[in-house]
């Protein structure tokens, strides 16, 4: 079972792909906490493609997928507005300097690669796909009990 | 998401609810601003009524920490529920901002 | 925005699209009764995909895609097991011939074809897509007092 | 989905709860045939905890109408949700089988 939501570079999305993961989350019976987090990984990637890549252009179209796989929870975000977006250069944020350079931004990848146990992104047909990889090994120990 | 402002002696309180994510940040940023602009003495941010925050959000918290320093502001959030919790600490963001798990305990403090 | 959902050719997966559609449908505030004939409708035609062209093999791949755009629902059904279901051919199920049959079946499309506006299939790339529209005025209202 | 079965009088009453579609339509058409072939004198299917239905589950009351008529059954279906009698109405299907909106009046119906 693979569930796709495809939305446009409109920050007022963001709140719809929540809303439409909790909904799968819960239905998957996954704890409060760890749908929280899913969701939140999402939740920064997307703000991230919609102001960084998109640039809030509404015409702009971004494509979620998820699926899970014995006890893996995979998410595939497209991004089709971007050059390639090269993560492995991508640092842990310091919050001292953070802090000290009053920026606002700066966190969300830090957290993303915090949540998830696999952040890649690649570059095929002029798309930076995103893929985020979390396993949960109890989704497997409920399918088992099946 | 919807802000509101309470006075307590000389704490300014502010009431965060429902989501805070890259679309609605902006609000908290403006009332953030204002907040320190008055020369407050206290800003407890009480987050009872937190549904949701992303780093946008914490963000905004982030980016005004030097100047509440330089003004000698007491600065701390409270009440988070466990979801909005988790995300503050992921981040590590306890060494930075105060916490407290109550009002009550963030209005002692402040005094 | 637009909704997928790629199921398995697999009967036990049709509660699992209807609780998707229901989700969705329920944040749209889609009134019950209109909300219980969308899922319905796709229903209809997964089973029938699902036994009629898939065959019951858990190895294929359906795919359901939902939009609404100005108080008009779609969606798009994608068949990639079956060539070309000449739906024009159908005719509204006779139910005194049915009961004299003894059939269990027969009912489903014309079920689907008196709810939805616009019942359709064209082939391409060895694939029937199935496109079923309603229009929903009052979605309209509602988008307008936002 | 689930079925049970009650005994009433001569009334031989079928409980259905859940889905009926496709896939678990096939316990529907057993506990009918079952029924049928019991010689019952009448068959009431309440609809009072069905949740779903669709042209599957409607399609099994349809494949035994003309063994009912040939054995003189008594059968008829009631307390259907808005929902479902949604279904059963668009189909037309008022036409052919006995419907009752509560248990009472189909108990009563099939004396
Ligand atoms: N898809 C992207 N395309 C271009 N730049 C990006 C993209 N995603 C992130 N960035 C850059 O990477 C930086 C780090 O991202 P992140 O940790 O999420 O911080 P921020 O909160 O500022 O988005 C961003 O500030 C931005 O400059
Ligand atoms: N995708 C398909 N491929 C091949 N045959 C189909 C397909 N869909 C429907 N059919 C045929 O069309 C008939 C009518 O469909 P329908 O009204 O839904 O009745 P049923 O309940 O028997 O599926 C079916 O009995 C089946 O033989």
């Amino acid at each position: 079972m693979q569930y796709n939501i495809s939305i446009k570079a409109e920050k007022k999305n963001l709140k719809k792909v929540r809303t439409f993961l909790e909904n799968i989350f819960t239905q998957m019976q996954i704890p409060e906490l760890e749908r929280n987090q899913l969701i939140l990984v999402v939740d920064e990637i997307l703000a991230n493609l919609i102001i960084h890549s998109a640039k809030n252009d509404i015409h702009k179209n971004i494509d979620v997928a998820f699926y899970e796989k014995e006890g893996e929870i995979t998410f595939e975000i497209y991004d089709y507005n971007s050059p390639y977006f090269d993560i492995t250069q991508h640092k842990e944020v310091n919050l001292q300097d953070l802090k000290k350079q009053k920026r606002k931004g700066g966190m969300g990848l830090t957290l993303v690669k915090n949540i998830m146990d696999e952040v890649e992104v690649y570059y095929k047909d002029n798309t930076n796909i995103w893929r985020l990889q979390k396993r949960l090994p109890f989704l497997l120990l409920k399918n088992k009990s099946k | 998401m919807n802000l509101s402002i309470e006075r307590q002696a000389n704490v300014y309180l502010l009431h965060v609810e429902g989501d805070l994510d890259a679309s609605s940040s902006i609000i908290l940023d403006n009332a953030m601003q204002e907040a320190i602009q008055r020369n407050e003495k206290a800003i407890i941010v009480n987050c009872e009524k937190l549904n949701y925050i992303s780093s946008a959000g914490l963000g905004v918290f982030m980016s005004y920490l030097s100047d509440i320093e330089e003004k000698n502001i007491f600065f701390a959030l409270c009440s988070m529920n466990e979801k909005v919790k988790n995300v503050f600490d992921i981040l590590g963001l306890g060494d930075l901002i105060k916490y407290y798990p109550n009002q009550d305990l963030a209005l002692q403090a402040a005094k």
